[in-house]
Parts: C-alpha cells; sequence; structure tokens
C-alpha cells in the first residue's frame, strides 16, 4: 500500500525565495497529520502542493503512488477545507456542499441527498436553504467541512482549520475533527501555527522552518526529544541549553533541551540561581531564573512552596531528562 | 453612536447640492416656455405643446435610436474588453502590469478631445470610413475603463479562496466561471455596464471627431448640439434632455443597489 | 497576418470600385438616394424654421436624394471640412473656393448639365472665385453684403461708420459701446478692418482689403487689438449673435441679414445698413467633391438651386440677393424688387466679396501676407493676445 | 476504491490543465483583446498622432509636409499659444481647487452621516446631473449668466446687483456679463465636473473605518485634529482620483469655453479650431501633447498616492 502522499526532493520558488526547500516527507494512509511551523515557514505551501493550487519547482509529488505533477486542482481527488471557509456567497448552504458533486455531473436529486447527508453529519441538517451570510463561525466551518467530505476525497486538507474560532469552540471543534477522522478513515492532514493544537490533534507531525522540515515524529517525540533548537524553543517552549552548559551538567558539547516541569527545587542540584519571575497558572506556577548564565524556566506543580522573587535557589532533574540535540539550529 | 451632523455641514452639503440641480430645473423650466427660437429669463408664457411637438418631430427618432445603439455595442465591448483585463489584472503578478493599468485609465484621464483626434486621425489609416461603427469604436475606449474599475473592484472583494475553492470541488475553469465568477462578478458588471452606457450615450466630444457624414451618425447629442447651435423649436431640445433625465433615473438608481448589495454579499464569505 | 493583408486588399478593392472617376461628368443619371451638403447656416431650410421656406422637401419628393445638411460657421470650417471628405457640395464663399480648387476638393462642372446655368446673373457667370482657366468649378447660389445690424433703441438713426464696432467711444444712449458691440470670429474679418482703414487712413495706400502689405496688414491688426477690448465675446454662428444681441446687451456688429431678419421676425429692435466705408461681402457658389459619393444627386441639387422660387424664398429668407435677378420680380417665391434692393441687389460693385489672400498679389509677387498668417494672428487677437 | 486523481472529461477539463501547467498561455488569452484595442488602436493613434507634431503646415499651400522638423514646437512656444497653455492650466487647477473644495461637504455628509434612503437620495443626487445631457447643461447655464440673464434678475430683485457689479469690475476675471468672462466660464466647469470629484472622495471617505476615527478620539484628539490627521490622509487618494477627471476635463474642453466665456482660447478650444477650423494638424498634435505630458506626470504622481484604487 503506497503512502498517501509522499514528497521527493520538492522544492518550490517564489523569485530568489525557497518557500519549500529541498521536501521529503511521507504521510501514511489514514493519519492524522499535522504540518506545524510559524508564518512563512513553508507549511501553508506544502498544503497548496498537494492540492495543486502551486506547483513544484523541483521534485516529485505523489498521492497514492501517483504522480500528480501533471493533475491541476480539479483533477485531483484531494479536498480543501479554506482557512477563510471560501464559501460561495450567492449559494445556499445546501448548493454549496453539492456543487463538487454538481460540477462532476450528479443529478440534483442524487447530490441533494447526498449533501443533506452529510450536513447532517455535521450537524447542519436543518440550515441547507440558509446562505452563508446567515451563520456564524463555526457553522460556517462545518459547511465548508462538509463541502469537502461530501466528495468522498483520498486526501482532507485543513488549513488552519480553527484559526477563526473562539477558544471554547475551538475545543469541540477538535474533538469532532478527531471523531470524524477516525470514523471516515481519511486521510487529515492540517495546517497550524498552534503548537498545543498540532500535539492534541495529529497522530504524527512535521515542524517546519524556513521551508525544511525541522523534525518529524509523533506529538510524543516531537514533545520530549526536539531533534534542534528550533523545535525545542517552537513546541512547548523547552529550555535550550548552550554546549558549554550541557557539558556542565554531564552530557556532551552539544546544544540540549530540558523542560521546565521536569526540573525540581532541591536543597542542592546542579543549576544555582536567583527567582527572577514568577506566573501563576493554576495547575502550578513557572518560574523563570538565570543559572549559569542562561535563562532557564521551571514548572513547580500547585501545592509546593514557591520562592520569592530575588531568592537564591537550586533546581535538580531526572538524569534523562537532558535531552541532546543536532547541532544543526 | 454617530452622532447628529453638525449644522455647518449640514448647510454647505445641501447648498452643493442644490447648486447641481437649479440648472436641471431651469431645462425642466424651458421644456415649458412659449418662446422658440432662443430663450430670455422669464419666459414670457408657459404651454405643454412641447412635447407633443417632439414626439412627431421625425428627425428626434433616428438619432435616438442610433444613440441607443451606438451605446449598446460600445457598452457590449467594453464589457468584454473590461472583464478581460480585470481578470489577468486580480491574477498573477506581471511584467508591464503597472503600465497596463495606466493605459487602461489613459482614455479617460486625457482630454476627450485628445482621443478624439488622436482616433480622427488614425482610423483612416486603418481603412475605415467614418461612420456609426467608428463612433462605437471611440465610445468603447473609454468605456472599458468604467467596466474595469468596476469589475476589478469586485474582483478585490471577493474572498479570494471562493475561486480556487470551486477548482478544488472539482470545477474546471469555465465550470468555475460560469458558476462562481460570473454571478458574483455579475452585478459589478451590470453597474459597470449601466454606467458606461450612459457615458457613452450623453458623449459629444469623441463623437464629434470619430462620427462620419450624414444622418447615419448623428447621435442624440449631435443631434442636439446642432439643435442649440441652430435653435428652431429650442424648448424641444429641453424637452428631450428631460425624457432622458427621466429614463436614465431607473437604471442609475438599479446600478446603485446592485453595486451595494453585491458589496454585502461579497463581503460576506469572509 | 494573412487574413489582414487580404482584409486591407479588399478594402482597397472596394475603396477604388467605389471612387468614381475624376473626369468630369458627363450625364446625370438616376439618384443615389442622399446627398451630404456643407453650408452657411439659413441656406438648407426645409419648413422646420418656418413652414413658409422650404426648399429641400420638394426635391428630395421629387429626386429621391435625401439631403443631409452639415452647417458651418466660418470659410475655414468648410474647407476642413471638405478635406475630410464624404460631402457632396460645399455652398463655399470666395475666401474658400479658390482654395477648393487650388487642393482639388472639387470638381469642373458641366454646365451643360443643368438648363438653367443660362438664367444666371451675367455678373458672376465667370466669377473669377469659382473660374480658373476658363473651367466653372461651381454654380452660383446667392451673395450679399456683411451688414452692420444695429439696436434701433440706441441707434435712433443709422450709423454712419463701422467707427461704432472699431473705436473705443460712447454711442447715442451716452454709454460706451465697450462690451456691447461684437465682431466675426473668422480671420477674413481682418479685410473689414483693412477696409475701415482704407477710408480712414488713406497713407496707408491700401487698395485692396484682400491684397495687404506688411505695414497695411500689421495696422489692421492693430486695429483689431484695440477693438479686442471692446468686444466681450466674438461670434462665428449667428444664432449665438441673435441670442448675445437679446441677452448680452450687444447693440452693434457686423453681421449678416439672416441674423437682422431672423431678429426682426421675432420683434426685437434692430436694423441694418451698410457704412459709408462701404463692407465686404461674400458671393457663395455651391461646388461638387472631387470624390463626392453622390454625384447625380449633386448635379440634381445644382439645377435646383437656380430654380426661380428657391433663389426667391432663400434670398429672402437669407436676407441675400438672388443669383437669378429674375427670381428678384417672378413672384415665384416671396422676394419682391424692393426686397432685393434692400438686400443690396444694386450694391454688387461696391462691395469687396471675400477671397482668399495670397502672398503673390497686385504689388507683386510673395508682396501681401498670406491667409495662413492671417488665420495664425487673428486667432491671436481673439485669443486675447 | 476510487483513484487519486480524475481523468479529463473533455476539452473543458484539457484546456483547464493547460492553463494550470502554464498560466502565461491564460494571461495572454486575456490580454490579447484588450492589448490589440488599448495598446494598438489607441496607443497607435496617439502615437500617430505625436507624429504628426514633428511635421509642420506648408504655409503657402496649408499642406502637410511630412518631414522632421523642431519647428511646429517652436510655435507652440509664442506668445500667443503660450498664454493658451497658462491660462488653460490656471483655469484647471483653479476649477479643481474649486470642485474640492465644494465636494468635500456633499461628499463628507453622504459617506459619514446619510443613512439608508437618504444615502441613495445622495446618489441620486449626484448621478442625475452627471447623466443628464451635457449639453443641454452648459446651455442653461447660457441663460443662467446672460447679462440679463437669472443671476441678474435675482440679484436686481434683491437688490444685491452691487456685488454682481462689484465681481464683474474684478480686474482679468471679471467683463461684461458673468456669460463672456472667466468668472462664468470658471463657474460653469465647476458645476459640470463637480460630481467627477464628488464620488471618488465619497468613496475613499466611506472606507475610512469609524474606528479609525474612534481610535484618534480615544488617543485624545479634537474633531478638528481627527479631520486634518486621519480623514483627510485617508481622504486624499479619493480627492486626488477625482482631481485626475477635474483637471483633465477641464483641460481638454472646447465646448464650454466657446458658449460661456470672453472667447479666449483654451487647449482644447485650441486643438479643436486648428484641426477643424485651421486644418493645421501639427501644430494641433503639438498642443495636444502638452495635456498628455501634463496627465502623464499627474497619473504617476496619483499612483503613488494610490489613487488608482480610489477611481
Amino acid at each position: 500500500m503506497p503512502p498517501a502522499v509522499e514528497f521527493r526532493a520538492v522544492t518550490r520558488h517564489f523569485g530568489p525565495v525557497k518557500a519549500v526547500d529541498s521536501v521529503d516527507l511521507t504521510i501514511a494512509e489514514g493519519a492524522f497529520f499535522a504540518m506545524l511551523g510559524p508564518s512563512g515557514s513553508g507549511k501553508t505551501t506544502c498544503l497548496r502542493l498537494i492540492s495543486g493550487f502551486e506547483q513544484p519547482s523541483a521534485g516529485q509529488i505523489r498521492i497514492f503512488g501517483e504522480d500528480v505533477s501533471a493533475t491541476p486542482p480539479h483533477l485531483r481527488n484531494v479536498n480543501t477545507v479554506f482557512q477563510d471557509y471560501a464559501l460561495f456567497p450567492h449559494l445556499t448552504v445546501l448548493d454549496n456542499v453539492s456543487y463538487g458533486l454538481m460540477v462532476k455531473g450528479m443529478g440534483k436529486t442524487q447530490r441533494y441527498a447526498k449533501a443533506e447527508e452529510m450536513l447532517a453529519l455535521v450537524k447542519l441538517g436543518s440550515y441547507g436553504h440558509r446562505k452563508p451570510a446567515q451563520l456564524s463561525g463555526g457553522q460556517r466551518q462545518r459547511v465548508a467541512l462538509a463541502r469537502a467530505l461530501v466528495n468522498e476525497p483520498k486526501v482532507l486538507l485543513l488549513d488552519e482549520p480553527l484559526g477563526a474560532l473562539d477558544l471554547k469552540l475551538r475545543e469541540a471543534m477538535q474533538d469532532e475533527l478527531k471523531a470524524l477522522q477516525r470514523r471516515l478513515g481519511i486521510t487529515f492532514i492540517f495546517v497550524t501555527h498552534d503548537q498545543s493544537e498540532a500535539l492534541s490533534m495529529a497522530d504524527s507531525l512535521a515542524v517546519f522552518n524556513q521551508g525544511k522540515i525541522a523534525q518529524i515524529g509523533t506529538p510524543a517525540q516531537i514533545y520530549t526529544q526536539p531533534a534542534t533548537r528550533f523545535v525545542a524553543d517552537f513546541v512547548g517552549s523547552s529550555n535550550v541549553l548552550p554546549p558549554t552548559l550541557t557539558q556542565a551538567l554531564g552530557g556532551p558539547a552539544k546544544w540540549s533541551s530540558l523542560r521546565p516541569e521536569s526540573l525540581r527545587l532541591a536543597q542542592t542540584g546542579p543549576l544555582t540561581g536567583t527567582v527572577q519571575s514568577q506566573r501563576y497558572l493554576g495547575t502550578g506556577t513557572r518560574i523563570t531564573l538565570t543559572a549559569q548564565g542562561t535563562e532557564l524556566a521551571a514548572f513547580l506543580p500547585a501545592g509546593q512552596p514557591i520562592p520569592p522573587e530575588g531568592t537564591q535557589i537550586s533546581l535538580t532533574f531526572p538524569p534523562n531528562a537532558l535531552h541532546i540535540m543536532d547541532d544543526t539550529p | 453612536m454617530r452622532s447628529d451632523a453638525p449644522l455647518s455641514l449640514k448647510l454647505t452639503a445641501g447648498a452643493g447640492l442644490l447648486f447641481l440641480h437649479l440648472p436641471i430645473l431651469l431645462i425642466f423650466l424651458y421644456a415649458f416656455t412659449s418662446e422658440e427660437r432662443s430663450f430670455a429669463f422669464p419666459p414670457p408664457g408657459l404651454t405643454t405643446k412641447w412635447f407633443a411637438v417632439a414626439w412627431n418631430r421625425a428627425d428626434i427618432w433616428p438619432p435616438l435610436i442610433l444613440s441607443l445603439q451606438v451605446a449598446f455595442l460600445a457598452t457590449i465591448l467594453a464589457l468584454i474588453l473590461g472583464t478581460l483585463i480585470s481578470a489577468a489584472m486580480s491574477g498573477a503578478k506581471f511584467w508591464g502590469r503597472d503600465q497596463l493599468s495606466l493605459l487602461i485609465i489613459l482614455p479617460i484621464a486625457l482630454p476627450g478631445v485628445i482621443t478624439g483626434i488622436a482616433l480622427r486621425a488614425a482610423i483612416p489609416m486603418l481603412h475605415l470610413d467614418f461612420s456609426a461603427l467608428t463612433i462605437v469604436l471611440g465610445h468603447a475606449t473609454f468605456c472599458i475603463v468604467i467596466v474595469y474599475n468596476n469589475a476589478v473592484a469586485r474582483f478585490r472583494r471577493l474572498s479570494g479562496g471562493i475561486l480556487e475553492a470551486s477548482a478544488d470541488l472539482g470545477a474546471n475553469a469555465f465550470q468555475t466561471f460560469r458558476h462562481i465568477l460570473m454571478p458574483n462578478l455579475g452585478t459589478a458588471l451590470l453597474a459597470g455596464g449601466m454606467l458606461a452606457f450612459a457615458l457613452s450615450f450623453d458623449e459629444v466630444i469623441v463623437t464629434t471627431f470619430t462620427a462620419g457624414v450624414g444622418a447615419a451618425s448623428k447621435t442624440l447629442p449631435i443631434w442636439m448640439l446642432d439643435e442649440l447651435i441652430r435653435p428652431r423649436q429650442r424648448p424641444v431640445t429641453n424637452v428631450v434632455a428631460m425624457v432622458v433625465f427621466a429614463t436614465t433615473f431607473l437604471p442609475i438608481l438599479g446600478a446603485y443597489y446592485l453595486t451595494r448589495d453585491g458589496a454585502e454579499t461579497a463581503g460576506a464569505g469572509k | 497576418m494573412q487574413t489582414m493583408k487580404l482584409m486591407g486588399t479588399g478594402l482597397l478593392a472596394l475603396a477604388l470600385a467605389t471612387t468614381p472617376l475624376l473626369a468630369q461628368v458627363t450625364a446625370v443619371g438616376d439618384g443615389e438616394g442622399e446627398l451630404n451638403i456643407v453650408a452657411w447656416p439659413g441656406y438648407m431650410e426645409r419648413g422646420e424654421s418656418d413652414p413658409a421656406y422650404d426648399w429641400i422637401t420638394k426635391f428630395e419628393t421629387e429626386t429621391g436624394c435625401k439631403v443631409n445638411a452639415k452647417t458651418a460657421g466660418t470659410s475655414d470650417e468648410m474647407v476642413t471640412l471638405m478635406n475630410q471628405g464624404g460631402f457632396d457640395l460645399v455652398t463655399a464663399s470666395g475666401d474658400a473656393s479658390l482654395r477648393l480648387i487650388a487642393g482639388k476638393k472639387v470638381q469642373e462642372i458641366n454646365t451643360g448639365l443643368i438648363p438653367s446655368w443660362a438664367k444666371l446673373d451675367d455678373r458672376l457667370k465667370d466669377g473669377a472665385w469659382f473660374t480658373v482657366d476658363g473651367k466653372h468649378y461651381g454654380v452660383p447660389y446667392q451673395w450679399g453684403p456683411n451688414v452692420l445690424m444695429y439696436n434701433t433703441d440706441v441707434f435712433k438713426e443709422a450709423p454712419k461708420s463701422w467707427s461704432v464696432v472699431f473705436e473705443d467711444g460712447n454711442l447715442p444712449d451716452g454709454k460706451t459701446n465697450a462690451g456691447r458691440v461684437q465682431a466675426y470670429a473668422g480671420p477674413i474679418y481682418l479685410a473689414d478692418a483693412a477696409l475701415y482703414l482704407m477710408a480712414h487712413k488713406p497713407d496707408l495706400g491700401i487698395t485692396n482689403p484682400y491684397e495687404l502689405t506688411p505695414p497695411q496688414y500689421a495696422a489692421a491688426l492693430d486695429l483689431l487689438r484695440g477693438q479686442r477690448k471692446l468686444v466681450s465675446r466674438y461670434w462665428s454662428d449667428a444664432a449665438v449673435q441673435t441670442d448675445d444681441f437679446k441677452n448680452e446687451g450687444i447693440v452693434a456688429s457686423t453681421s449678416w441679414p439672416y441674423q437682422v431678419n431672423l431678429l426682426q421676425g421675432e420683434k426685437f429692435p434692430v436694423a441694418s445698413t451698410v457704412p459709408e466705408e462701404g463692407a465686404t461681402g461674400w458671393s457663395d457658389t455651391s461646388m461638387i467633391a472631387t470624390d463626392a459619393p453622390h454625384p447625380n444627386c449633386a448635379y440634381k441639387w445644382l439645377e435646383h438651386t437656380l430654380n426661380s422660387n428657391l433663389q426667391s424664398d432663400l434670398s429672402s429668407w437669407f436676407g441675400s440677393v438672388p443669383v437669378v435677378p429674375a427670381a428678384c420680380s417672378d413672384k415665384s417665391g416671396v422676394q419682391t424688387a424692393e426686397g432685393c434692393k434692400a438686400n443690396g441687389s444694386e450694391t454688387f460693385d461696391k462691395i469687396h466679396f471675400w477671397t482668399t489672400p495670397i502672398a503673390d498679389c497686385k504689388a507683386g509677387a510673395g508682396a501681401c501676407v498670406p491667409y495662413a498668417q492671417w488665420v495664425t494672428d487673428y486667432m491671436a487677437v481673439v485669443g486675447g493676445n | 476504491m476510487t483513484p487519486a486523481s480524475f481523468p479529463a472529461r473533455g476539452l473543458a477539463d484539457r484546456l483547464t490543465t493547460l492553463f494550470w501547467r502554464h498560466p502565461r498561455i491564460l494571461l495572454v488569452l486575456l490580454l490579447t483583446p484588450p492589448l490589440l484595442w488599448l495598446g494598438v488602436v489607441y496607443l497607435g493613434s496617439l502615437a500617430a498622432l505625436l507624429l504628426q507634431s514633428f511635421y509642420a503646415l506648408d504655409s503657402f499651400s496649408g499642406l502637410i509636409v511630412p518631414e522632421f522638423t523642431l519647428k511646429t514646437y517652436a510655435q507652440l512656444f509664442t506668445q500667443s499659444n503660450l498664454s493658451i497653455i497658462l491660462r488653460t492650466l490656471l483655469m484647471a487647477s483653479a476649477v479643481t481647487a474649486a470642485s474640492t473644495i465644494i465636494a468635500f461637504p456633499i461628499a463628507y455628509y453622504a459617506a459619514r452621516y446619510a443613512k439608508g434612503r437618504l444615502k441613495a437620495a445622495f446618489y441620486l443626487g449626484v448621478m442625475l446631473p452627471l447623466w443628464s445631457s451635457y449639453l443641454v447643461k452648459v446651455y442653461a447655464f447660457k441663460l443662467i449668466l446672460a447679462k440679463e440673464g437669472i443671476v441678474t434678475w435675482v440679484a436686481t430683485s434683491t437688490h444685491t446687483d452691487w456685488l454682481l457689479t462689484a465681481a464683474l469690475s474684478l480686474p482679468y476675471v471679471g467683463g461684461n456679463s458673468l456669460a463672456t468672462s472667466y468668472l462664468g466660464t470658471f463657474t460653469v466647469f465647476c458645476y459640470v465636473w463637480l460630481p467627477y470629484m464628488i464620488l471618488p472622495m465619497q468613496a475613499a471617505l466611506e472606507r475610512v473605518p469609524t474606528t479609525m476615527l474612534e481610535a484618534a478620539a480615544d488617543l485624545g484628539a479634537t474633531a478638528r485634529q481627527t479631520f486634518w490627521t486621519v480623514t483627510m490622509p485617508l481622504a486624499l487618494p479619493g480627492i486626488i482620483a477625482g482631481s485626475i477627471f477635474t483637471f483633465s476635463l477641464t483641460l481638454g474642453d472646447y465646448i464650454i469655453p466657446q458658449i460661456i466665456g470672453n472667447s479666449a482660447s483654451y487647449i482644447g478650444m485650441a486643438v479643436y479650431q486648428l484641426q477643424g477650423t485651421a486644418g493645421n494638424i501639427p501644430l494641433a498634435a503639438a498642443f495636444a501633447v502638452v495635456p498628455i505630458l501634463i496627465m502623464l506626470v499627474y497619473l504617476t504622481l496619483a499612483r503613488k498616492a494610490g489613487a488608482f484604487d480610489a477611481l
């Protein structure tokens, strides 16, 4: 069984700018895959390369083993949920959802039936006659989803799908999307700049930086074993330690990462410094200190005494918490 | 939230509008004057006979029909060309884009007399005779920008993704054009077309240069120019002006509502 | 590209096929259904201005030639219109006709095809303004003087001199003439100034107002520059002038009898006179364009223009003198012998007819200021310089 | 199991694929007809006209000598022709300035305060005069401004004729009557082109978000400061767009100064008369170069100011 999507040394230039720089990527069938990265890192371009709105300057893209280099978007069995939903303002919800079936030549009764079915699936069964302008943001999001899914695509692409929703709705939709993906078994690929969203939803994810993939792995791998300083910094606000400090802590002369939650207060410890600030986070308190010339953050779970600002403290950590990284940033 | 307008603003705005309309009221008044050849103020007497006279004047109808035909053809041409440019301009960046935007505006930004005299010099070089068709040629040239402006503004307002969304859902370029682009662009094109039509219908400067000889090239404004220069039954021109004024009322109102509603729908995709 | 070429060739062939040969017409065939004429305002009446004056409708019914008239306010405009082509006929004045002949824009007339030619006024038959090397290039239409029109409320008796429009001064009502007089916008009006100087500055030695040596010309221009201060608007259009007499307080101006008739017809207090200096005048000729698209209709029209009824009505309507003397007295139209006299039929020898100024004049080759110079300088004067 | 891609269903699909593979082809197809029209017919016409300006008129035969010369341009720089150009520029600038001032309250009221029906009424109020016959309007003004016309009649009946007399006795701009003075020409120009100024100005003002004005007020700006520091700079593109019309239209009009005014010539009139009456096409073409150059500079500056988006 070929992978759902495969990038082979794909490069995309915009003038002199390399938006995507020789990327190799394999996304397994049925995966819920996230592309994570700051804006301008190339993740959205990768998504548009899969849908066909961008064409690679070099390299090859395969969907289910099939080279789609010469296939325009409208002939790719791939659908997209756009960031701003891109609903057709002049069509009703029902016509929006059945649009893909209509242009493929399906009769009215049949396509409306399928569209109604899909609307029911996204819990918008009674909204078919409305115009997009009469819907709330969350409802439009579901219409966009239904409009894409009704075509039974091999791969569903989602571009910052939850970006425009408020926090509560976003959390509900995260669960719904996840459940929907499991139920349909379709490969979902979504793009986001929100690391917590990526970590909580995806089976596996790729972290993008400056047109390249910095790391691919499961959320746990990415979180606990960041491959580069960039990943450690971008995903979950790790402490990044320079080679000298790593060495002082007993590691090799390489960059390393240390999660704030693995640090513990101790009478004596390898790290000592003065508390500079503290921030109460509900489940605990985050304090910052400068130790051995490096600014560090530590997460102290609730129920512990919190040293006030200005106090000299020592910190310790379990031996396996110090994660050694590649030297590449 | 918005407070009421200051009195001084209301007064100046009102005075400005009055300035725009007093001469028009005068045109209406002199459609009823009993004087025939040249006007003097105040009118010596009032009569409604000029409406009947205008109706029966055989020489009004051919220019009126010609003007409608010319405006119609010029509008169609401008619609096609203006839409093509706006589609090209709203797509990818390409070399010469800025120069092209200048070129489109040129026929209306340069004085009509320049456009007129240039076409006057060029048309014989194309082995064309001056005729109603060359009037259409001239009018279409400066109507393009009217259509273009309306269309390009709508392209800009269209939530950019909907054309991509259509392709994504499996529509080819022609299906996207028919099902997505035209319904969303339609009202803007209609509004642009109406404005272009009205502009062509009243145009006199370029027309005097591109018109042929004889009755076959006599548009309504040219007829009016003749009538005004050589007055006989001058109130008849006022009657015609008044009727044209009254009949443009609805299309202009229509264009207003079309572009206004269009803005709302197009913005709603966001 | 190939198709473009083919189309071009096709158009060219079509153009050649429809262009009549330049040779003189030898017979008048059936009308072509249409006739395009460039004419002075008031020359082409179809009863729309006044139902009593209609000399087009009958012609149209008889010949099936539909007449389209394009009016021109100055001779220069007429020449330009004829240069642009597409017209069949022009009613050219003497300051345009020779230019048209020299520019080969009008064709020789076969007088044998115009039976009424014999009825023409003998003084006009071989007029130098349309006859070159014994060949006739047109058929006389009407002639008349450029009169001084004045408001009879202001002038209890006719002004004796053109000075009322040329010299700064007070009018009989005691008020200044500044802003109350008008001048003609055509460059040929320089001749009116020259005519005035001929009487008032004899030392300049002007003998012919159309043949001016540089010093004479400069004096005429100076006079016109002085006149600019008195004139608030020039007229090139008969209707504009009648409006200005009614609404702008204009009381004296050079004019055509046509405007005098129009205003008198509206009971407006004006009259006209030919002052002691004499007057310039026009003698207009109907000429056929070289590439006239409707030559048969054109010949039919030429014959029609010499019909006594048209000549009589036209002279009464326009205030001009018929070129067919019989039209004054044969009661074929509304004109009468007194009317002809009032329009200046006996002033023929006193009128300095419009003619195109050329550099080679009696004073010698290149001794006079040519017309192109008149145009430039007079435009500058009117433009305020 | 559905495939990863669908086969092309016909010509439309294949063409779409072609356009997708080579977007330039679509661009070329879209641009060819308008470029043929504007680039070849229109620019070609202008070029042909400009070429003529390098020819000269033979003063003897009155025919154009098709040989390169700068003689015609030398003629353009004679005193009388320069004064035509200067007069036209002054008039166009004055008309543009005055139109801006008169248009502003109308545009501002329509954009900021008018709503619903009132807004539609304002729109109609501006559009209708724009589309009612230009010629008939100009002739109506003849009647308004004539010595024995409406203005005089009103002035006499309200005993304000001293004001009119004072205006007419102003040096240079005054005259025998409004209809035969610069004041009259100026008034009619302002009247006829006013809607062309109001519409883009209103559009630009409407685009100024209310929140921005509120932000300015919130930051302590007075109404006057808000107006000059926020509203005006944001409305400027619209004003410039409107001024393109008022300036250019005044620059080229030849009908208004013929009907209302003191027979003083303007560029448009000069072009028309030289071409139509005098048959001096080279000089007419040289005259035409003046507004072309002025407008090209004007448009370039306007584009930099973002005025094209406001057109």
